[in-house]
């Protein structure tokens, strides 16, 4: 597709305190396809994504989006920008009911007065469209919902809005059969309305299922991005676990992979 | 039984009967979904104790009326820390604000010889500077709320000693100021101010409804929304014809009948903030941030810009406060605004049902609230009792008014969720 | 006290040491009187000022921890004479015995600190005070004229002990007159922190249950203004007798516009004069010479010398004396609203 | 195996105010048995693990455990039965570390002084067992973790006690391929060792994989509960969204199964 | 560079070094991890502000021991407080329970004659009792702790004036009692105090060193530990010194030197709690309770019980209080825990880093923040100002105090997390 990507990130480095947890790590996203991110548990794929989307500043690096270079200082910019993000940690506000959640931020409104009808209407169809069945009534608060009905409707908070870039981290995690395929097959639709997705996911099916390429973050360092044409299942897994599979991946040096049960109990 | 319609993007859904309503509604209220119910229990409650104690007293029209006049300061401020409390924060210098903010007007009166529409809006000014300094320290700088707020309980304390010169008192003799809140409004504007209210109530009622309808939404059967109306025209009438009734305490030298004016005040900041909560974006973004901050701030709402805001709104709503304890006294002192005002005011917000954690609570509640305090309060000065003994009762009754509200929401807790 | 901004306080900065030792004065609170920020401050601060002697003078807000912490500062701070107004004789007592220990001479102002052994005490006597209040009512029943009159007690705050003399003074008045059946007493309640705003309540509460109250005895100024704010809603004004206590000119126009009955009028210049003198006199380590009375200690039993002075009852009649004695100004006074009021009671 | 159930569930009804979410669910866990419970998103899987373990109260029905009729008023009861819970929405103490976290409530002393480094050993012993290599420091605050690592301490400290009975509520959804595959050997290993294992997942593989019986819920009805060997994937993923299979599952007729956009915003 | 090891379960670590240790306590400082540190620095300002203001008198010896006697009511009472606050309740009447405990010690006293070894128990007690029922009121009826403590704070106002027959002092001469918050050790205790203390906290230390290190766990490197060890013994020593100078005004008259007695009693219990809090299961769960109700909950542990014992603390130590400020003030009258010690004491745990809605704080905290309290209210009555302008001037400083705090953990977060 499109030779120049959407968002390209350069040499990211983010530390917590004593804790480098991403080392120069490069990512790009091109319009028009589903890069998926995979890596490891604690590989660092949700601190870079929050990265992204201006949660944590980053120590060093750069952001590009469509070739002019920003800096994202928190979630309102990203959003300016037309990056929408799907967090892992869902972050709804367990005090407001589903419309309310879905519209947060983006209310419509009659003049000054909120008009509900409007997005009640707007969110009961897009859940529809997301096969969710069990719902009782869209003016249920989102902390009486099941786990995977709160993935719903924060994925579609997300996919609402007309935006250019679409992050969704892990959005499948808690979704039934069904619910599966309409993600999947809306991160597709997404992708083919010319959207730059990324798609992080641990599932190797769904990975292949929708992606076209394929990056792999491994102890916080990107060990490799392919298309997904060019690899095999099990060759990713070994990126995965492994940081390197034949000649993809990191050199052959072992970063420091262990638990380190550092000094004291200082809390 | 239960007939379905389609609606909003043509999904199937039942279609509510009076009857189901009603049921449902009992079956949240059992499943612990009560609003203000147990604290409006309380309220009944306390009404029974003390009709029953002083009964000629208590329930008489005059002290119906002394009511609305007595609360005016703390249901003012308490409205004020909802905003607050919605948020997760604290105001603990709301009280003393409001004592400055008096202060301020009643120098710019007497002091200063300025008209009333000098004064009262200076009054307001320095409580929404107040708020503005306030809700910068913390959203700005990240100070704790209750670290902030509590140098400025010290320091307006001393702002209000300096202003009155090392503890004079200052009187004010303006007669609009003073008939803000000891006045009452004539008989026919009684009546006016009713119709108006229940008309505007039952117009915004009936145009949601129909907007509802129209749209094919779910909406509420008809008779709900008649027999809620019909309810609050019952109550305004009521209480405006007892409001209405002579009350004077010597009727041969005087007469007094009418809504106190201070009811109209109370009502309309009422219905101002209880439409910003419920009704615009800027409400919405409140609960949010109160609710989940971080969920807020990924939503791209200005989280600090909302932090500062509630602390204007608060401090404002103190200074309207002050200007009403003022204008009740005719006279501004050091304690104006200290003593246990601030600790009545969360108390009544808290018992009305808002949370000290952040994103639950009305604008009602501290009306509500603050009416179960102010009845306790009235109460236990009508039975005369000494301090020790009079303090000791207030506690208790007090903790019996929120014990009613807890049990209620137990009970209901225990057979729902 | 004397900020350095009102030029008061020569302050510990100054560094040359006069021949006079410092002073050090602790006034007890802003709240159960105006007069302690007002004018004892004032007084003192100028009568030190005059003698040329160093003095710190600080307010304890009420707050008994306070108060110990401003001792232990001045004592630290290496005062020679300690002038305190005890928030009640223990804690008084705890630190009249540290400036002893130090070597401090110590005053008594205003209250007596019992057991506490000060070495001079200066006065109003604030049982007096009670009475006059108790007296003035009577008199001003007694003019209006009033059979079995109901009269409400609004008291101080419960926690304050000057409130309880107050109720002791006029209780020793009253209290005959209700045994008697002459008077009717009517409600009795204290005021919490003296808040004019709860006591405004109180009253209309007072009234809401007895609607023929006949005369109120306010235990201060600001309490009788709450209440005859209260009688003025109920257009009962002038006709229900309040009492005061303080001279603010507040009352002072209460009295004037015929809404409150009298007023107790304490020379607090005579007061702060009297003590500044001896405290003077101390520094320099002279023997005063005006402390010719004794006062019993009721607890130790001790003699101690004192200067003890008389407080005034204030009715319309003499209201002009407050002014003349420059307690109050006539242009505070006499705004426009009360202009005529003060002509009418010699006021020029 | 043994033909008396460990644990049974007969006619539980559970609901939420006016919203029933249970109705008369049945459920049997035999010892050395992994039973999987499967089900749409908001069929109810989780309101009925937690009704075993004490958090909400059931509104009728009866739990047999060991063949005696038992009421657990509170999680306290169900760990005193032996009952263990990996919960889906993890309830982990944010404030404490990944040790405290895990010895949370049975705590090892010396006395009456924590044992820290008992607790740091066994910690680390079982994290390491379950493939987690990413996590720097046992004790790093739980707030800190990535989802996966999360999920996994709440796994580790499930596992960690003797119990008789483990449920695991979709313990592998934030999980990354290793990991995933270590927990259900651990799962199929609890079942071995003679334990009752309820497992809760969307993953058709995974339930194929580790367990011997599939009970399936349709919108808070018990649809079937059958051995893994006597049905097909497609006939399990087919009682999921339909409730029923063949001659499997619910009689044909609609439980109330629609977006149902109630009353008002009442609040 | 660093040298791997291997530790719990076979697991390779990197060994700390003294140096890798420093470098990674810097970054955790940057990374917003920090402690005391800013409350630390805020303390520091301020002695820095007083001490250049008014230098011979604020850095003298006299003032320091000063220091100590005046904080003991606000420490206890926030020490106990910590315990409530971690679990993101309040406690209102924290300061009213102290007046009535140490209105029983002074009326078994005084009005009974009872000797201090029956009275200091009683009243104790008395705490006690008043945390269970407020305990019990919060956690089995689940009213919110802010109304419950609110009633009690009413109620205790009204209990201490009925014991006081509405408003008499009472003095207490007892010897023990008075010395309790006055007296000071001989120099010969005050430095075997020190050196007790100095020794039990290097022993502590070092066992639980060696203790990890013998089980092959990460255990710090020895040379902080030493270091650690030598800084709290010179910070030790260094104050034991300074109090046992001879400080008395007139020292002609009298002589007065050595640690004051309230030092080891607060040393004490600054050492139990922290203990409890941090090395036993009790404090644990309290940890867990704060951080996560739910989660506790689904461990087993008793919530409500939890819930209970920390308002029984929370009293317990307000009664201590409560003793300590009879014994200071000799005696005890009906404002005694009134006026702004509850606001002082809670302002003293959140200052220190206690959060106010549970999960974060440790004892050492209260300790630190009632410094902070304690050195501007010493500080600012040694400054002379009027009451109005010291009032404004206590909120600036005590604001400033928060910002340095507040801006230190502000950069930190810029930086890191
Ligand atoms: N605030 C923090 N402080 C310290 N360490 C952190 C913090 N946040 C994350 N980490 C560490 O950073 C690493 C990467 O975390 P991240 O959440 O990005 O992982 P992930 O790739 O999303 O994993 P998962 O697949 O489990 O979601 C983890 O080791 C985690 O412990
Ligand atoms: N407290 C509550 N109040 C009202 N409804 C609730 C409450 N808790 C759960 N529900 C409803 O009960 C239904 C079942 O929820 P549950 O969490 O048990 O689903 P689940 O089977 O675990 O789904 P998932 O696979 O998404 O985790 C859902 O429709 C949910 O909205
Ligand atoms: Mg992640
Ligand atoms: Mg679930």
């Amino acid at each position: 597709m499109a030779a120049t990507p959407l968002l390209e990130l350069r040499g990211i480095d983010k530390s917590f305190g004593p804790v480098q947890v991403l080392h120069d790590v490069g990512l790009s996203v091109y319009p028009g396809e589903v890069t998926a991110l995979v890596g490891d548990n604690g590989a660092g794929k949700s601190t870079l994504v929050k990265c992204i989307s201006g949660i944590y500043s980053i120590d060093a690096g750069t952001v590009t989006f469509e070739g002019r270079e920003v800096t994202v200082h928190n979630p309102r910019d990203a959003a300016a920008l037309g990056i929408e993000v799907v967090y892992q940690d869902l972050a709804l506000c367990d005090n407001l009911d589903i419309v309310q959640n879905m519209f947060l931020g983006r209310e419509k409104k009659h003049g000054i007065v909120l008009d509900e009808a409007t997005m009640e209407e707007m969110a009961g169809e897009t859940l529809r469209s997301l096969s969710v069945r069990t719902v009782k009534s869209l003016r249920q608060l989102v902390s009486s919902l099941s786990g995977g009905q709160r993935q719903t409707v924060a994925i579609a908070k997300a996919v609402l809005w007309n935006s250019r870039v679409v992050i969704l981290d892990e959005p499948t995690a808690a979704l039934g059969v069904a619910q599966t395929a309409q993600v999947l097959e809306l991160v597709r639709r997404l992708a083919d309305n010319g959207l730059g997705v990324v798609l992080i996911s641990h599932n190797m099916n769904d990975v292949f299922a929708v992606s076209d390429r394929i990056a792999a973050l491994y102890l916080g360092r990107m060990a490799a991005q392919v298309k997904a044409a060019d690899v095999t299942h099990s060759q990713v897994v070994e990126l995965i676990t492994g940081g390197r599979s034949g000649n993809l991946g990191l050199p052959p040096e072992r970063p420091s992979d262990f638990i380190d049960i550092t000094p004291g109990e200082v809390k | 039984m239960t007939t379905t319609t389609e609606t909003a993007g043509g999904i199937q859904v039942v279609k509510p009967t009076v009857a189901s309503y009603i049921r449902d509604y009992f079956a949240r209220v059992r499943g612990g979904d009560l609003g203000t119910l147990p604290a409006v229990l309380g309220l009944l409650v306390l009404v029974l104790i003390f009709g029953t104690a002083r009964s000629e007293t208590f329930l008489s029209a005059l002290n119906f009326a002394n009511l609305f006049n007595q609360s005016a300061q703390i249901v003012f401020i308490a409205m004020g820390l909802v905003f607050v409390l919605l948020l997760g924060e604290i105001d603990l210098s709301a009280g003393f604000a409001s004592g400055v903010c008096g202060a301020v007007m009643a120098i710019l009166l007497t002091t200063h010889g300025l008209p009333w529409y000098v004064a009262i809006p200076a009054a307001m000014a320095t409580g929404i500077v107040i708020g503005l300094v306030l809700g910068v320290l913390v959203a700005k700088l990240g100070i704790p709320s209750f670290v902030v707020t509590l140098a400025a309980f010290l320091g307006f304390q001393g702002v209000l000693l300096t202003l009155l010169e090392g503890g004079k008192n200052i009187s004010i003799t303006d007669e609009f100021v003073k008939s803000l809140n000891n006045g009452t409004l004539s008989v026919r504007d009684s009546w006016i101010f009713a119709v108006i209210g229940v008309a505007g109530f039952a117009a915004a009622q009936l145009f949601r409804w129909r907007g509802r309808v129209s749209r094919n939404l779910v909406a509420e059967p008809f008779g709900i929304v008649v027999a809620r109306i019909a309810g609050v025209a019952l109550l305004a009438f009521s209480a405006t014809y007892v409001l209405t009734l002579e009350r004077a305490v010597n009727k041969a030298i005087t007469s007094l009948k009418g809504t106190p004016i201070v009811v109209p005040i109370i009502v309309v900041f009422l219905v101002i903030w209880t439409f910003v909560l419920a009704r615009t974006t800027y409400g919405r973004h409140v609960y949010a941030v109160g609710g989940n901050t971080e969920a807020a701030r990924r939503a791209g709402i200005p989280v600090d810009r909302i932090r500062i805001s509630v602390f204007v709104i608060c401090s404002f709503m103190a200074s309207i406060g002050g200007i009403l304890v003022v204008s009740r006294q005719s006279s501004v002192d050091p304690n104006t605004g200290g003593s246990n005002i601030l600790l009545y005011s969360v108390g009544a917000a808290v018992i009305g049902g808002t949370s000290l954690f952040g994103g639950k609570g009305k604008i009602i509640y501290a009306v509500i609230g603050g009416a179960v305090i102010i009845v306790i309060e009235n109460g236990m000065t009508l039975l005369g009792l000494n301090s020790g003994v009079k303090f000791i009762f207030t506690g208790l009754v007090l903790l019996a008014a929120a014990s009613v509200d807890a049990l209620a929401r137990r009970r209901a807790a225990a057979t729902g969720s | 006290a004397c900020g350095t901004e009102d030029g008061g306080d020569t302050g510990t900065d100054t560094g040359a040491k006069s021949s006079a030792g410092k002073v050090g004065v602790i006034l007890p609170d802003t709240k159960s009187s105006a007069r302690w920020a007002t004018a004892d401050l004032k007084y003192l601060t100028e009568a030190f000022k005059a003698a040329g002697v160093e003095a710190d003078i600080q307010n304890a807000e009420g707050d008994k921890t306070r108060f110990t912490t401003i001792a232990d500062g001045m004592i630290a701070s290496g005062v020679k004479v300690l002038v305190i107004v005890n928030l009640d004789s223990g804690t008084g007592k705890a630190v009249l015995e540290k400036a002893k220990t130090a070597g401090i001479a110590t005053i008594d102002y205003d209250r007596l600190t019992l057991g506490g052994g000060a070495n001079y005490y200066v006065s109003f006597d604030n049982t007096e005070v009670g009475k006059l209040q108790g007296q003035g009512l009577v008199d001003c029943l007694t003019e209006k004229k009033a059979t079995k009159p109901v009269v409400a007690y609004l008291n101080g705050s419960p926690t304050d002990n000057n409130a309880t003399l107050f109720k002791q003074g006029y209780d020793s008045v009253l209290k005959p007159k209700f045994d008697s059946g002459e008077y009717v007493k009517g409600p009795d309640q204290d005021v919490p922190d003296w808040d004019n705003a709860q006591g405004g309540t109180i009253f209309e509460q007072q009234l809401t249950s007895n609607k023929n109250i006949a005369g109120v005895l306010a235990a201060n100024d600001g309490l009788g203004n709450a209440a005859i704010q209260v009688l003025k809603r109920n257009k009962l004004n002038g006709k229900v007798p309040v009492t005061g206590q303080d001279a603010t000119v507040e009352g002072l126009q209460n009295i004037l516009a015929g809404d409150q009955c009298m007023t107790v009028y304490k020379a607090i210049k005579k007061e702060a004069d009297a003590a500044a003198e001896l405290a003077i006199a101390l520094a320099k380590q002279e023997t005063p010479s005006t402390a010719t009375k004794t006062v019993v200690d009721p607890e130790s039993k001790a003699e101690v010398k004192s200067v003890l002075l008389t407080p005034q009852s204030i009715t319309a009649a003499n209201v002009k004396d407050v002014v003349a004695d420059g307690f109050v100004t006539k242009e505070e006074l006499c705004t426009a609203d009360f202009a005529e009021a003060c002509t009418k009671a010699g006021i020029s």
